[in-house]
């Protein structure tokens, strides 16, 4: 708890700093806003953390997502129901999921450069795909999944609070959860406690792999379009806030809420930019800075604990 | 290491394939541009190679050498020597690569998390400078150098196949090849060895970022002016190339020559799906699947050996 | 209705590889008989566009792909395989080069940057016709294009009057550094020192991305509560400003530029207001007709600017045909 | 070496050790495992530091921060584990850090190097082609050159740690040459090994080292082997291992016939009943904890059947784990906890599934199940929610040992239980295994301490070279039978 408590004390100051410098930060509206663009980084960022928890990674969710919203739109266009359009996209993250899956624990691949290759395979197939096309209008009810309202709430913020709530009882209320972090902290104590380690790994990229579908649901109503591209911008800001909230890249320590924390912050940064009218080319400089300072912390903070052993 | 990996067979099919299908793809000419734009590829290859070998990654290279370029190309536009901008673009590669030696071996930071970080920062600092103008006027002397025809060959081919020499040279014949491979298979042996492994293993990334720098001269004389974003993604085809050419993530397993031929497997893919008018959309789907395939064959292969030496 | 593209995508490849064949063929012919016959008709032309993603460059390929049918010549596209890659069209220009194609149409990447291609091209004497970024240095046939300055001009004078030249206003430019937007974006300010009282709120970049316009857009909104109108450079980004509106329960008047078959159907659903004409399709006509003119001899001008037309909810009919239903104006009816 | 003690946390590895070697003397260092050799040897080359004492070279206090000073003073060191690196050649591994340098500076001669690797393979006896890749190498191939990369060196102080452990006789007769040539050349040799007839062969004098500490130092002529033994087993401090012993051993519990596994052990036959504890003992490498992998499932079975409870037990340890079986590892830390986590995380670990079949962890059962276990086994921890790193090494081993409870095992293999505890927390681990025989759950203890199989196994199997070579009934149980058993050779 005392790691989350340090990070939500970043939280507050730096929105005292915005709401001191610019007047319309601290208006109802704007953090309302800012919890929506958060909630959409957190949809992908959480089922990243299971795969970091495992001392893992998935490089491939952003192309994941722009696989996913491509083929949700093309089914939603050509059948014109949205229920069949949305299960196509996250049977297709999934299916991506398992393919990662597969590749970490049958042929025992390092996570990131397995991930890394699925990366550039499926952003090959989704420009061939697509070949330039883009897929426009999508009906008003499921636009609303993206920039609807509900109770003058932003529809992505429940959303974001159900998936918090279901990652939490996860990881909090059911053995697989425990098992996931047994096999981060030490995977060959795990393996010789009788964890199933194969299926506990395929399990997590799968999630990583499903979140990225829903990820792409998600924006395929916020965006009302699908394009190849649309996921290529998502994958660094994702394990940002992974590592910002405190996920140790070791594995074995970590949890969704730091993750939720780690997007608010990560969204708060460039929301300030914006507002303060700083030029867009700063954010990559920013967001590189911050995913190293956050690391670095991961670090001294397991170079403190080690030298207690 | 010694025997031909077994990618150097799919390079001599695809040569076949491509010659039998593509008109005009086994020319001088076209030979001449398969070396030209793998040129670039392999100043980037050769010291991946040993990141890699040194169970490492730096996906930074396609953002420094962009920087680099950039740097280059401001300042001869304002007229600074050939020379001096050189020096200068190979700094600014050096100072990253010793970011990131300092980042990975200093603070223990995992290193594709690192370099992640310091291609956001290079790219950032690219977009700065020149606010995503691509920066022209660079006078001639680089065109120049780069139209030249040094022995007959093209110069960026001369100067791929000079870096080559050198980095098979130090493998060979200096202790720092064998110590790449020791950082990468067994380090605490290198150290009881009372070798300075730390110093070395920063060493690596310091020499990532010159041939950043090296590299940059050449892609600046090629489109003769610096764009920020002109690299991005390179690093990708780099790491590709290495993997397909045989050097693995653990125990320090690797080869120059494999890493050429991976080069070389890039390149003639590339040039030869252009000639057969693939669509461009597949061929970067097809250099993903190379590498997974390169992976699933060498993780076959892996397990006969690591047996072995798990039970020693 | 748009068509799928998988299929279509799979029919290309399948074309293509039967082309390759019939051109492996086709070369070891002429190798035996006597160029001069074949230039007749069936020219090969190398269609070369910045990226896969952007639907304005689809549109481009579309034209050039109807006017190729429209004068039977074969037309063989070339993309870069990372959207907007430098180093990657110079190499496809280098492999093209020695497939010796009889003409090419040319969009630059980056016109500054590619310039060195252009020059080797000129030495393969192979003629080129330069579409839609004019090129800085180089020998070219003709310039196909539009001009943005004044297309960026036209538009944001439409939005301005519609605004009845009162109220706060929002840019979104498109990729920094690229031509066509810093040429807009000239447009845009020349036509905000013609309305004094249009106040500029703020100018952002959004690099021609529907997500980025809208994130920016929706930042945006906060800082400035009185937006009355979105300036956009390209449609996607106009779209894109316009569901973050909707996401904040508001109105706003958007214009954007290039005519773009989602541009048509949002200006039928009265959500754009209007849509400067760029329009991609002819452009590839036109390039690729001048293209085969020049190999037959065949009189084309230095250069062909198509004026600065903006469509709105009275004149959209004209553009707003499904992909497979345009083909290409005939020649004599745009160049005058 | 003067009054070197160091400790980690936890334990105390030195206290005060002495250890005086003349040049040109073969010099034993002997003890049990866990008696402080490595870490003496360690302190020696410079990896460890330690916290108090000095090392005196001619009589001159020597500065030993780094490997690199060991390495400048003239002290070569061939540690037990391999030091070679795989994808570098055979000559490359001898010369590494020191490579003689060719023509231009900084490079490498490289012909000189691979004759000079030829000359000092053929010295001891190894017919090698110098351009083979360390990890196409067979063991005793990767030991000699091992040796070859410690002679290399000209060391004025050579230590040797088990070398001929996987040597042949005839590789051993050209080693033993080597070293006698070595001791003529006025080198001092450090030789740790087992086999105390080695002693006589080469040996000058003796240490023997137990608990840490200095017991004594001999001529080697004057030392026979059953006095040694004494020495180094020592008469431990008269603890209460066992009150009675299992009288009437219940059904057959684990049953292995002719099992071989990939990871070299081959050819074991034993079996377990309930309310055994059933000892396996052997000297290091003999293959007892790859017997005990093989029987839980962690290393690959190539032949033979692991029976328990008349079922087969194979694939994998998910399988033992529901079957009953429990694996106390050897290395607790790397491979029995998960020291980040609590001490509730870890005991619960193994049980998830029988306790929680569902899936959903109910927290209130799992906390008062954890209190009970730690109630019984009187693990010493504020409280459950504590991470084990900051336990003991004893209460360590109880955690682990609680895992198994909480999984409810009926069969536990313990490996090493009681190394690297101190004396006062081993009675309660004896006690431990005590209170699980007498509920009817059945004991496979591995031990390298011969006073501690004697005193708490009901009977003993010894294993040499990697198989089991005899089983000793409780009448004939006696430390000199398990020695003699374990150390006869060929």
């Amino acid at each position: 708890m005392k790691r989350l408590v340090f990070r939500l004390a970043a939280i507050a100051t730096i929105g005292a700093a915005l709401s001191v410098t610019t007047e319309s930060f601290l208006t109802l509206t704007n953090l309302l806003n800012v919890l929506r663009q958060a909630s959409l980084t957190f949809l992908i960022a959480s089922g990243l953390t299971f795969t970091v928890l495992t001392a893992g990674l998935d490089l491939s969710v952003g192309a994941n997502v722009g696989l996913s919203a491509c083929l949700a739109g093309t089914v939603m266009q050509s059948t014109g129901s949205v229920a069949l359009g949305a299960a196509t996209g996250l049977v297709f993250g999934a299916g991506i999921g398992i393919l990662n899956g597969l590749m970490v624990t049958l042929l025992r691949l390092p996570p990131f450069i397995a991930t890394y290759g699925m990366l550039w395979t499926l952003n090959g197939v989704t420009y061939w795909f697509m070949g330039g096309d883009t897929i426009h209008g999508f009906p008003a009810g499921f636009r609303a999944l993206g920039s609807g309202y509900w109770l003058g709430v932003p529809v992505p913020i429940y959303l974001m609070a159900a998936l918090l709530f279901a990652g939490v009882v996860f990881t909090r209320y059911t053995t697989h959860g425990h098992e996931v972090f047994a096999i981060g902290a030490n995977r060959e104590a795990a393996r010789l406690s009788g964890v199933p380690i194969r299926a506990r790994l395929n399990l997590v990229y799968v999630l990583s792999g499903a979140m990225a579908g829903l990820a792409a649901i998600v924006y395929l109503a916020r965006l009302n379009s699908a394009e190849a591209d649309i996921g290529e911008p998502l994958t660094l800001p994702a394990i940002a806030a992974v590592l910002i909230g405190g996920t140790s890249l070791f594995g074995g320590v970590g949890s969704l809420l730091g993750t939720l924390i780690g997007a608010l912050t990560l969204t708060l940064v460039v929301n300030g930019m914006n507002l303060l009218a700083i030029d867009a080319s700063w954010q990559p400089l920013v967001t590189g800075v911050i995913v190293i300072l956050a690391v670095w912390i991961d670090v001294m903070t397991r170079r403190r604990a080690e030298a207690t052993i | 290491m010694r025997s031909i990996p077994g990618i150097g067979y799919l390079l001599i099919a695809l040569v076949l394939v491509f010659t039998a299908f593509g008109s005009g793809f086994a020319t001088v000419t076209n030979g001449f541009n398969i070396g030209v734009q793998s040129s670039v590829l392999l100043l980037l290859a050769l010291p991946m190679t040993l990141v890699i070998m040194s169970e490492g990654l730096d996906l930074s290279m396609g953002a420094v050498l962009s920087l680099a370029g950039v740097v280059l190309a401001t300042l001869l536009m304002n007229g600074r020597s050939l020379p001096a901008a050189s020096v200068a673009a190979i700094a600014v590669g050096a100072l990253f690569g010793f970011a990131n030696g300092l980042l990975v071996v200093g603070l223990g930071i995992p290193p594709f998390v690192a370099t992640l970080g310091t291609l956001g920062i290079a790219q950032g600092l690219a977009l700065v400078i020149t606010g995503g103008q691509s920066v022209v006027g660079v006078g001639d002397a680089l065109p120049a150098l780069y139209e030249s025809r040094p022995l007959g060959l093209p110069f960026s081919i001369v100067i791929a196949l000079a870096a080559f020499l050198v980095f098979r040279f130090t493998f060979r014949h200096t202790p720092f090849g064998a110590y790449v491979s020791a950082i990468g298979g067994n380090r605490e042996s290198l150290v009881l060895a009372g070798v300075k492994a730390n110093r070395y293993h920063v060493g690596i990334y310091v020499l990532a970022g010159v041939m950043a720098g090296v590299a940059a001269l050449l892609l600046t004389g090629r489109m003769s002016s610096g764009h920020p974003t002109a690299a991005i993604g390179m690093e990708f085809d780099a790491i590709a190339a290495v993997i397909v050419g045989g050097t693995s993530f653990e125990r320090g397993k690797g080869s120059l020559g494999g890493t050429v031929i991976g080069v070389l497997t890039i390149g003639v893919l590339k040039n030869g799906l252009n000639v057969l008018e693939v669509p461009s959309s597949l061929q970067v789907a097809s250099i993903g699947v190379l590498t997974i395939v390169a992976l699933v064959i060498e993780s076959i292969l892996e397990p006969a050996a690591r047996r072995l030496w798990r039970s020693a | 209705m748009t068509r799928l593209p998988a299929f279509g995508g799979v029919k290309l490849v399948a074309r293509d590889l039967r082309f390759a064949a019939r051109c492996s063929w086709l070369v070891l012919l002429t190798c035996t008989v006597t160029p001069a016959i074949l230039h007749a008709d069936g020219e090969r032309i190398a269609v070369f566009t910045k990226n896969q993603t952007n639907p304005y460059f689809q549109m481009l390929r579309l034209g050039a792909d109807n006017a190729a049918k429209q004068l039977n010549a074969r037309v063989t596209h070339y993309v870069p395989t990372r959207p907007d890659s430098i180093p990657d069209q110079m190499s496809q220009i280098e492999d093209v080069i020695t497939k010796r194609p009889d003409a090419a149409v040319f969009v630059p990447v980056d016109f500054k940057a590619v310039a060195p291609g252009l020059l080797k091209m000129n030495a393969a004497k192979i003629p080129v016709v330069n579409v839609t970024d004019r090129v800085e240095k180089g020998e070219i046939v003709t310039f196909v294009g539009l001009d943005d300055y004044n297309v960026g001009l036209a538009t944001a004078r439409y939005l301005f009057t519609k605004m009845n030249g009162a109220g706060g206003v929002v840019i979104l430019e498109g990729v920094r550094g690229v031509q066509t937007s810093s040429e807009r974006l000239r447009g845009f300010k020349k036509a905000l020192e013609e309305f004094p009282k249009i106040k500029l709120l703020a100018s952002q970049p959004a690099n021609y991305q529907r997500l980025a316009a809208l994130t920016v857009t929706e930042n945006l909104i906060q800082s400035h509560p009185n937006i009355n109108g979105v300036l956009a450079a390209n449609d996607s980004m106009a779209l894109g400003a316009l569901e973050a509106f909707d996401g904040a329960n508001r109105k706003v008047l958007a214009v954007g530029i290039n005519g773009t078959k989602e541009a048509m159907d949002a200006i039928k659903a009265g959500r754009l207001l209007a849509s400067g004409d760029n329009n991609g399709f002819v452009q590839g006509c036109i390039g690729t007709m001048a293209a085969i003119r020049r190999l037959r001899n065949l009189p084309v001008p230095k250069e062909v600017v198509f004026p600065a037309t903006v469509i709105d909810s009275t004149n959209y009919k004209a553009y707003d045909l499904l992909d497979s239903q345009r083909s290409c104006p005939k020649w004599e009816s745009v160049v005058k | 070496m003067r009054g070197i003690s160091k400790a980690f946390p936890g334990v105390r590895a030195l206290d005060r050790v002495s250890l005086t070697v003349q040049a040109g003397e073969v010099h034993f260092l002997l003890g049990q495992n866990g008696a402080g050799k490595s870490t003496l040897i360690r302190i020696l080359c410079g990896a460890h530091h330690p916290d108090e004492g000095e090392i005196l070279l001619d009589g001159v206090s020597a500065r030993l921060r780094s490997p690199a000073d060991a390495r400048r003073l003239g002290i070569a060191v061939i540690f037990q584990e391999f030091s070679l690196v795989p994808y570098l050649d055979v000559a490359q591994n001898i010369f590494l850090g020191r490579e003689p340098s060719g023509r231009l500076p900084g490079t490498i001669d490289t012909r000189k190097m691979h004759a000079d690797a030829r000359r000092l393979l053929d010295t001891l006896g190894l017919r090698l082609d110098t351009r083979v890749l360390a990890h196409q190498l067979g063991i005793a191939q990767q030991q000699v050159v091992e040796i070859a990369k410690a002679l290399s060196q000209d060391a004025r102080i050579l230590v040797m740690d088990e070398p001929t452990a996987a040597l042949s006789d005839h590789e051993i007769e050209r080693l033993f040459a080597r070293v006698r040539a070595l001791k003529a050349a006025g080198v001092a040799v450090i030789y740790i090994s087992h086999r105390l007839q080695e002693i006589a062969a080469i040996g000058d004098r003796v240490t023997v080292l137990r608990d840490g500490r200095n017991v004594a130092s001999l001529d080697a002529a004057d030392a026979t082997v059953g006095e040694l033994v004494q020495l180094m087993l020592g008469r431990a401090v008269e603890t209460t291992y066992r009150s009675r012993f299992c009288e009437r051993p219940g059904a057959v519990m684990l049953a292995v016939n002719d099992l071989s596994a990939d990871n070299g052990m081959r050819a074991a036959t034993l079996s377990v009943r309930a309310g055994e504890v059933v000892g396996l003992a052997g000297l290091v490498g003999s293959g007892r904890s790859e017997l005990a992998r093989a029987i839980f499932g962690a290393d690959r079975v190539v032949r033979g059947t692991v029976l328990f409870e008349g079922r087969p037990l194979a694939g994998g340890p998910v399988r033992a784990v529901r079957a009953g079986v429990g694996l106390v590892p050897e290395n607790r830390k790397a491979e029995g906890l998960a020291l980040s986590r609590s001490v509730q995380d870890n005991m619960l670990l193994a049980g998830l599934k029988r306790l929680f079949p569902s899936g959903w962890y109910r927290g209130a059962s799992a906390v008062r199940l954890v209190d009970n276990v730690i109630a019984r086994l009187r693990v010493a921890t504020p409280s459950r929610e504590r991470p084990v790193r900051f336990l003991s090494g004893g209460n360590q081993q109880k955690v682990v040992v609680g895992k198994w409870f909480v999984a409810g095992s009926r069969f536990f293999i313990v490996d090493e239980p009681t190394r690297g505890i101190d004396v006062g927390a081993k009675a309660e681990i004896y006690r431990l295994i005590e209170q699980l025989v007498a509920d009817g759950a059945a004991v496979l203890m591995i031990s390298s301490e011969l006073a501690e199989v004697v005193a708490v196994c009901d009977r003993a199997y010894v294993m040499r070279d990697k198989t089991i070579v005899g089983e000793l009934v409780r009448a004939e149980l006696t430390e000199s039978r398990i020695l003699t058993l374990a150390m006869h050779h060929a």
